[in-house]
């Protein structure tokens, strides 16, 4: 395999890249909403200064937290980095993309998930567990939905490499597939749930009724909550990406050119503005769920993304 | 064709129909003791039956199974029943599990098959009095008949040695006799076996208290 | 030189007498087993002389000994043996326990050694009239040695036994009579008409009418004997209630005879008959008897009955294999006969130290033999799994070739199989398991057991079904050939 | 010294372990030099025989004949590709359990040691036989000779009633299977008489009788696998095992029946027809379904691994059915593909379950407990064992980078091709099975993460388990040795199926190798890069890169002081170990959402109860609705049956006298 330096360059930049904006764009919701909502908004930058706080924070740690609990939050960091690395957000020559296609990608957001829910079950207060087990059952009914969104996009292209399905979508002539919208509709579904957002879960609630994904993390202190704040930035940011990359693929940079980067740069930031908003704009207008309605919601997801799969093989292929 | 048939055919064959009867009248009888007496005239019946043949035949080993049939079926067996009875004071009445009117009707079925069914045999074969094959086999279904319908030890172990008859009635006027081994081997069995069946009876009275077979369902499985 | 069928004859007539004048000495348990042991002797010596020199008669024409019947002569004459090892030690136990008197011991040891005249008289007779007359001798003395213990289950028994066995004996009577009467026609009337070897001679010449009715009458005679139902419900009960010892050779040994009576007409009919009327009969009563069995099987409360109803389950299971004929359903419903014989046996040792132990019959009281005694537990484990042919156990081989053979010509025949196969299991290893395995409070006996039959058995069972030796493979070959 | 071939070694390594079992029996009682000598070297032999295999594969058939058997049928034996797999599997497995084995095996269980070490390598050398069988009488004879020894290792602590039980129902089910698999065997050799499989194979079978063989074959082989619906005995019979005894059968025996199928259904059989596939992939769904979702609902810890264990075989069945959809179209390359991920996932599975298992024999060792609800917190008492089933729950969680999800990625890249297939119900309803799949490898994340976190995370919840000791040295090397095959099989897929390429290739003529030798070690690329591709190992790199980088980062940039308190009581302070979620609690939205696929007892408190208590049991509906029918039925027939013995021998001579009338009415030559 030949890595060439513009393509080594162009990985570690599209790195940076989401170590950075992730934070932002979460700020950037926090903000819409608060517009939304018609508060005033904290700064966009509000993200940083909380890493930066809980950076310099001790870290405290309960008297049951074991080794585990300790290394689950690098272990989800760094799974949502290599996500970040394999998403084409800027450019589809990225040296790490063969590393993980696409079912691989459901993996990692897997294995950050299981850790996480883990961790949260090492302390043994029924807060932890109670989390643990809603973000597993958030997760088993999210990640086969995921799959087939995936699995009907792979179809179109006969891949499941992201990269290549990024190129063939995005750098050949318009083609209309009904099965897309259906993915599109059962991946923000998706989305919403893994991403701990209204309507399945609140990211800004400590209401115990309702909580997952802040009654798993609720032990979490100083630099330990701050590389979860940050993973789970990054985990939005990689979905943002992801469903960019799969229903709006077109200005990614699929050649070498450490230009064509720059120039998808502007596009790719346009983009996030405005699929930020539409996220605060769903997170406003709907109601969170009772956690018993959210089965029923990924179950749609799952079924309009069969849905959709079917479509593909019923309309386009006999077509 | 019976006009042609010699005298000692159709001796055989009056022997044998009256074995049928005596059969039919076992059958019907409800006292033990005539039924014992019914038995030892069958077996009589069948002695003189056997003897014409061994006369006709001139085989002597026929005269010897004649007289083994006299010793054991005429004398020897039912003087042992009628001991047994008296002994065990078994009481008179036979109490038949069937009404005997229906065991009768059943009993005429059962020599219609008989008969049927060995008629094409016995024309086969080239003794004249093969007719009586039919008989024997309808003698032999009778005995079991009455074996099934009899609620009595004593009357089962009539039908079981009426039963011989009927093989030994097959065995000589049939076939002229089986060789001369085999019949006496025959005979040390039924003998040895009522021997042991009169031993039995008495095991049987003292531990059951009666005669009656139905104390002897006890070992089933349901 | 001396005559070994004579001598192996001679033994137990000899002997049975003896021990009828003297079976209440102390030295007459040891004289029933060494009687054995020269029984086993000279029919092993005999075995060798037949090997080696082929089928030869006996006492003019009258006994007839070729490969088929030496080998259950064989079987019979070691089974016989290790029965009678057995039942030294457990038939002490038994009067120890009160339950025997000096006497009825004596009548005990006489009865076995004319038992096993009877059989060897059967088994080796060459006139088919004296088969029947060895079928009914061996049937009064069983039904003397059922009625042992004189308790009014075991009258019972014995009296279902007589009549029922004594009826289905008269049947085949008048089948044998039917037989001369055909056989008269072709061999005349010289006394030769009843002797197999010149009936086998001119099996096609008999008529095929008088064959086929002649046929039934000896299918349902003998076959009372063999315990194919609906003709078996004597079986159970004279297994259950007689000594274990004769429940062993009942099984073991008795079935076996019966059948074999049942195959030398067998061949005769199918000589005479055109297609496989004999044949389909016995598949049809194999299948009918080995379906019927297994659903016995499952309600049993008794071992020894259970027992008994595997064994119609598996005289059923030999019945349609020799009943499919050719030679390779000939060979495994020989094999299967011996396998079944000597774990059937050995099996019934285990059960009759098992029920000495615990004092009880009843399965439910049986616990924990495992811990009583590991080998007995042992014993009545692995001879259950072998009889329910679990490989590597013989019964498991002939199964194979019983199974894949009706796979093969009868494919309709193997539902019937499977279903009756897979409920024998759950009802016999259902019942055992608990039986060997779990607690139990122990208790000791006044003699100790004799285990060495049951692994006897049970190691010969476990190296037939690895290995045939190719001496015994020829043997049966030859023997399946008789049989067509 | 003659020349010996691999599987001369096999045949020495079969007769090792009997010969091992026999020397356990010469001294039954004595513990120490069974556990500490005979059982290593039980495990070298497993090494051997698993390296043989490894070398073997690629290699041309060997074939062996023995002198033992039937008399015109000797013991056939045949080494070729598929079996190499599967012994590959077995030695490999083995060598670790069987080291794990001396480490537990330390004071008496229910049976000897003697006899159990007896039982234990028969068992081995059985399953050995099963795979280099190569007729019908050989395979029976192995078959059911493993099914014993199996038998009797899982009645071991025969004394409890339970236990008996389900050796019972185990042995049952087995029998009837292996009745099943010896009519198949009958059909296949269709007249001709030769059992060997070589016979078989020269046989030409109409689709009619084809069909029954497979059907007859899937049925018996399911029994033992677990396929629905006759995986009953697998749940009760895993558990009531010693621990290493239901990592051989989980990870090793029930292997054994996918081997059976794959070679009747591949390799005797003949070409298959598409509705094959069809029939295996639909059972498979339905028994991965079924066995997750009774996974996440149990709370005996070794129950949850066996309804585990289900699901995984449940897998393979889908594997093995899309692969005879695509071989019956003859799109060969497909069926490799499908084909190369039930080997991967049979591998895998032999070496996470076996792990698994083995980490509760510690724990039950440890603790004396199997119930969920009263282990937790143990991986501050068993950092070890806790560890260790981390990558064992990971891995049957289908996480990446280790092996379970290197196969369910086969098995993915498999489906997505199947749209291709050229018939037009197939070609919509297989893709969507992926679907289940998918829910299916989600599912068994929830029932995973359940395991681990009830087992080892969280505070205890019984005091005695502070007396919980770690692992003993050698049940550590075990477990270390089954982690790395995990691992192993994790990170180097493409290392692995060049290896075991070429027993696709013997069965279907077309393997992925070709493909695979395009790109580097570390790249699992099927067809192409472009279509789809895995590097786990740059995957695992990255991963820790990222992990490593953070952490220099955070200890370099920021001080590293950290404080112990208590946990958060939300200001209430009797929070004990009680409030934790107990198992049943934490599989509570299971319960709901998938509530007509159990069968629910549940009792709920009221207000006016004395002493207020919640249960909820879940059983099984296949007994309601299949096995208690069935037995109620036997029943009936057999109380209908036995009334023929009614005791009246009048009524028995009637018996006699109708068969006879009847015969000579009916029966006509």
């Amino acid at each position: 395999m030949m890595i060439s330096l513009s393509g080594l360059l162009g990985q570690i930049f599209s790195i940076a890249l989401a170590l950075v904006l992730a934070p932002l764009l979460t700020g950037w919701v926090g903000m819409c909403r608060a517009w939304l909502q018609s508060r005033s908004a904290p700064p966009l930058l509000q993200p940083y200064y909380m890493l930066r706080k809980l950076f310099n924070k001790d870290v405290v740690l309960a008297h049951g937290a074991s080794s585990l609990f300790r290394v689950a939050p690098f272990v989800v960091f760094g799974c949502m980095v290599l996500a970040c690395a394999i998403i084409p957000s800027l450019s589809t020559n990225l040296p790490l993309a063969p590393a993980a296609d696409a079912l691989a990608l459901v993996g990692v957001f897997g294995l950050a998930r299981v850790f996480i829910a883990l961790a949260a079950m090492d302390i043994g207060t029924s807060f932890g567990t109670l989390g643990g087990r809603r973000e597993m059952l958030i997760g088993f009914l999210a990640e086969p939905a995921l799959l087939m969104v995936i699995f009907t996009v792979a179809m179109i292209v006969q891949s499941t490499s992201i990269t290549t399905i990024v190129e063939t979508l995005g750098h050949r002539e318009l083609a209309i597939h009904p099965s897309l919208a259906f993915a599109g509709i059962a991946f923000t579904f998706v989305s919403l749930a893994e991403n701990a957002r209204v309507p399945v879960d609140n990211p800004a609630t400590h209401l115990e009724l309702t909580m997952i994904h802040e009654a798993m993390i609720l032990e979490y202190s100083g630099r330990h909550l701050a590389l979860i704040e940050w993973a789970a930035a990054l985990k939005l940011y990689a979905y943002s990406c992801l469903g960019l990359a799969l229903f709006f693929p077109w200005g990614i940079a699929g050649g070498d050119s450490f230009l064509a980067l720059l120039a998808a740069l502007p596009l790719l930031l346009l983009k996030l503005v405005i699929g930020g908003s539409v996220l605060a704009l769903i997170e406003t207008v709907s109601a969170k769920m009772r956690i018993f309605r959210a089965p029923e919601f990924l179950g749609t997801a799952f079924l309009l993304a069969v849905l959709g799969l079917l479509v593909r093989l019923l309309l386009e292929l006999k077509a | 064709m019976s006009t042609a048939l010699p005298l000692y055919a159709q001796l055989i064959n009056l022997f044998a129909a009256v074995i049928l009867l005596l059969a039919f009248a076992m059958l019907a009888q409800r006292r033990v003791l005539l039924l014992i007496d019914l038995f030892a005239l069958q077996g009589f019946t069948l002695f003189l039956s056997t003897l014409v043949v061994a006369v006709k035949t001139g085989q002597h080993h026929l005269y010897w199974s004649a007289g083994l049939t006299l010793l054991l079926k005429v004398l020897l067996l039912p003087w042992i029943l009628h001991r047994l009875v008296r002994k065990l004071q078994i009481k008179g009445e036979v109490e038949p599990l069937i009404n005997i009117p229906t065991t009768m009707l059943v009993g005429i079925g059962l020599v219609i098959i008989a008969f049927n069914v060995a008629l094409p045999i016995s024309q086969l074969s080239h003794t004249i009095t093969r007719g009586t094959l039919g008989i024997a086999l309808a003698v032999v279904m009778l005995a079991f008949l009455m074996m099934i319908t009899r609620k009595k030890a004593i009357t089962q172990v009539v039908g079981f040695l009426s039963m011989e008859n009927g093989l030994f009635l097959a065995a000589t006027s049939a076939t002229y006799g089986m060789p001369m081994v085999v019949e006496l081997g025959i005979a040390l069995d039924v003998l040895v076996g009522a021997i042991i069946l009169g031993v039995f009876f008495f095991q049987i009275r003292d531990q059951f208290d009666s005669l009656d077979i139905h104390h002897m369902e006890r070992l089933k499985d349901n | 030189m001396l005559d070994m069928f004579v001598v192996m004859l001679a033994i137990p007539l000899v002997s049975g007498a003896l021990l009828t004048v003297f079976g209440e000495r102390a030295w007459a348990p040891n004289l029933n087993i060494i009687a054995s042991g020269g029984t086993f002797l000279a029919a092993a010596l005999l075995t060798v002389e037949i090997v080696t020199h082929g089928p030869r008669f006996a006492f003019g024409e009258q006994f007839f000994i070729d490969s088929l019947n030496i080998f259950f002569v064989t079987l019979t004459a070691f089974v016989g043996l290790t029965t009678s090892i057995f039942s030294g030690p457990y038939m002490k136990n038994e009067a120890a326990h009160g339950r025997l008197t000096i006497p009825r011991l004596r009548l005990y040891k006489s009865m076995y050694q004319l038992f096993m005249f009877t059989m060897l008289t059967a088994l080796t007779t060459n006139n088919l009239g004296i088969l029947w007359v060895a079928m009914e001798a061996a049937t009064l003395t069983t039904v003397l040695l059922v009625s042992l213990y004189r308790t009014p289950a075991s009258l019972e028994a014995a009296w279902k036994y007589f009549i029922l066995c004594g009826v289905g004996i008269a049947q085949a009577l008048f089948g044998t009579i039917l037989l001369y009467f055909a056989a008269e026609r072709v061999l005349g009337e010289t006394g030769n008409a009843l002797l197999w070897t010149y009936l086998v001679n001119a099996k096609a010449f008999l008529d095929p009418n008088i064959m086929a009715l002649s046929f039934i009458f000896l299918l349902v005679g003998y076959g009372t004997k063999v315990g194919l139902a609906p003709l078996h419900n004597w079986l159970p009960d004279a297994h259950a209630e007689g000594p274990t010892p004769v429940s062993a050779v009942l099984s073991g040994l008795l079935l076996n005879v019966a059948l074999y009576a049942i195959l030398r007409c067998k061949v005769l009919a199918d000589g005479a008959i055109d297609g496989n009327f004999a044949g389909n009969l016995m598949m049809g009563f194999g299948l009918f008897t080995l379906l019927l069995a297994a659903f016995f099987l499952s309600r049993q409360k008794d071992v020894k009955r259970m027992f008994a109803y595997s064994s119609i389950e598996h005289m059923g299971l030999i019945t349609f294999a020799f009943g499919m004929g050719g030679a390779v359903a000939n060979f495994a419903g020989l094999l299967h006969m011996t396998m079944h014989s000597l774990t059937k046996s050995a099996i019934f040792f285990a059960v009759g130290h098992a029920t000495q132990k615990t004092g009880t019959q009843m399965m439910e009281d049986i616990r924990g033999l495992i811990r009583i005694n590991p080998l007995i537990g042992w014993g009545l484990m692995l001879g259950t799994l072998a009889i329910l042919g679990m490989p590597p156990f013989g019964v498991f081989a002939s199964e194979f070739m019983i199974l894949t053979h009706a796979m093969k010509y009868h494919p309709w025949a193997t539902p019937v199989l499977l279903l009756a196969l897979g409920v024998a299991f759950a009802a016999i290893f259902g019942k055992v398991q608990p039986m060997v395995f779990g607690e139990t409070e122990a208790k000791r006996l006044p003699h100790a057991p004799a285990i060495t039959p049951v692994f006897l058995h049970l190691a010969i069972v476990l190296m037939l079904g690895l290995y045939i030796p190719p001496y015994l493979t020829r043997w049966f070959q030859e023997a399946a050939r008789m049989l067509g | 010294m003659p020349n010996l071939l691999a599987i001369d070694y096999l045949l020495i390594a079969a007769s090792a372990w009997a010969v091992i079992g026999l020397i356990g029996l010469v001294a039954p009682r004595n513990t120490r030099f069974i556990a500490k000598i005979l059982f290593p070297i039980g495990a070298a032999v497993g090494l051997l025989a698993g390296s043989v295999a490894l070398l073997a594969l690629g290699g041309t058939p060997q074939t062996a004949v023995l002198v033992i058997g039937l008399p015109d049928l000797p013991f056939h034996l045949r080494l070729d590709n598929l079996s190499a797999i599967f012994i590959l599997l077995l030695g490999m497995v083995a060598a670790g359990i069987s080291v794990y084995a001396a480490g537990y095996f330390r004071e008496g269980e229910g049976t000897a040691p003697g006899l159990l070490c007896l039982e234990y390598h028969v068992f081995l050398a059985s399953m050995l036989l099963v795979l280099l069988a190569d007729d019908a009488y050989a395979f029976m004879v192995a078959w059911e000779t493993m099914a014993l020894s199996s038998f009797f290792l899982v009645t071991t602590n025969h004394q409890q009633e339970s236990i008996r039980r389900a050796g019972f129902l185990y042995l049952l089910i087995a029998h009837v299977g292996a009745i099943a698999i010896l009519l198949s065997f009958g059909v296949m050799t269709s007249g001709s008489g030769d059992y060997s499989f070589a016979g078989m194979r020269a046989q030409q079978l109409s689709p009619f009788w084809a069909s029954v063989a497979y059907l007859l074959a899937l049925a018996g082989f399911g029994a033992k696998a677990g396929l629905l619906p006759l995986h009953v005995w697998l749940p009760e019979a895993h558990p009531a095992a010693p621990s290493p005894v239901s990592a051989l059968m989980s990870g090793v025996m029930l292997k054994t029946a996918i081997y059976g199928l794959l070679r009747v259904s591949f390799d005797l059989v003949g070409t298959p027809l598409w509705w094959w596939g069809v029939v295996a992939l639909a059972v498979g769904l339905a028994t991965a379904l079924f066995g997750v979702l009774y996974a996440t609902v149990q709370s005996d810890m070794k129950r949850l691994l066996a309804y585990s264990s289900i699901e995984n075989i449940g897998l393979l069945g889908v594997g093995i059915g899309l692969a005879l959809i695509f071989h019956s179209y003859r799109m060969e390359g497909l069926a490799a593909l499908a084909l190369t991920a039930v080997f991967y996932h049979s591998l895998a599975h032999a070496g996470f379950k076996s792990l698994l298992f083995l980490c509760t024999g510690s724990v039950l060792h440890a603790t004396k407990e199997r119930s969920l609800g009263k282990l937790g917190g143990l991986i501050h008492r068993m950092p070890w064992v806790a560890w260790l089933a981390l990558v064992g729950v990971l891995a049957s969680a289908g996480l990446p980078p280790l092996s379970g999800f290197v196969s369910e990625w086969l098995l993915l890249q498999g489906f997505l091709f199947s749209p291709g297939l050229p018939h037009a119900w197939l070609n919509m309803v297989v893709p969507v099975a992926a679907a289940v799949v998918a829910l299916v490898a989600a599912v068994a994340g929830f029932a995973m993460v359940k395991f681990y976190g009830i087992i080892f995370l969280g505070q205890m919840r019984e005091t005695s388990l502070k007396h919980a000791h770690d692992a003993g040295p050698w049940e550590k090397a075990g477990l270390v040795w089954l982690a790395l095959i995990t691992v192993l099989l994790g990170v180097l897929p493409a290392t692995v199926i060049l290896r075991i390429d070429a027993a696709t290739r013997q069965l279907l003529g077309a393997g992925l190798a070709e493909r695979l030798q395009e790109h580097g070690w570390w790249m699992l690329a099927p067809i192409s890069p472009e279509r789809a591709s895995y590097e786990p190992i740059i995957f695992l790199v990255t991963i820790v890169l990222s992990v490593w980088l953070g952490r220099w980062l955070v200890h370099h940039l920021y001080h590293g002081r950290t404080r112990r308190s208590p946990a958060w009581d939300c200001g209430y302070h009797f929070q004990g170990p009680r409030a934790q979620d107990t198992a049943e609690g934490f599989s509570q939205p299971i319960r709901r959402i998938f509530e007509p696929m159990f069968r629910m007892a549940r009792h709920f408190p009221t207000a006016r109860d004395k002493q207020p208590y919640y249960s909820v049991q879940v059983e099984d509906h296949f007994w309601h609705w299949l096995y208690l029918p069935i037995a109620r039925l036997a029943n009936w027939l057999s109380t209908l049956i036995t009334s023929l013995q009614g005791g009246r021998i009048a009524i028995y001579l009637m018996y006699s006298f109708i068969t006879l009338i009847l015969l000579i009415l009916v029966a006509r030559p």
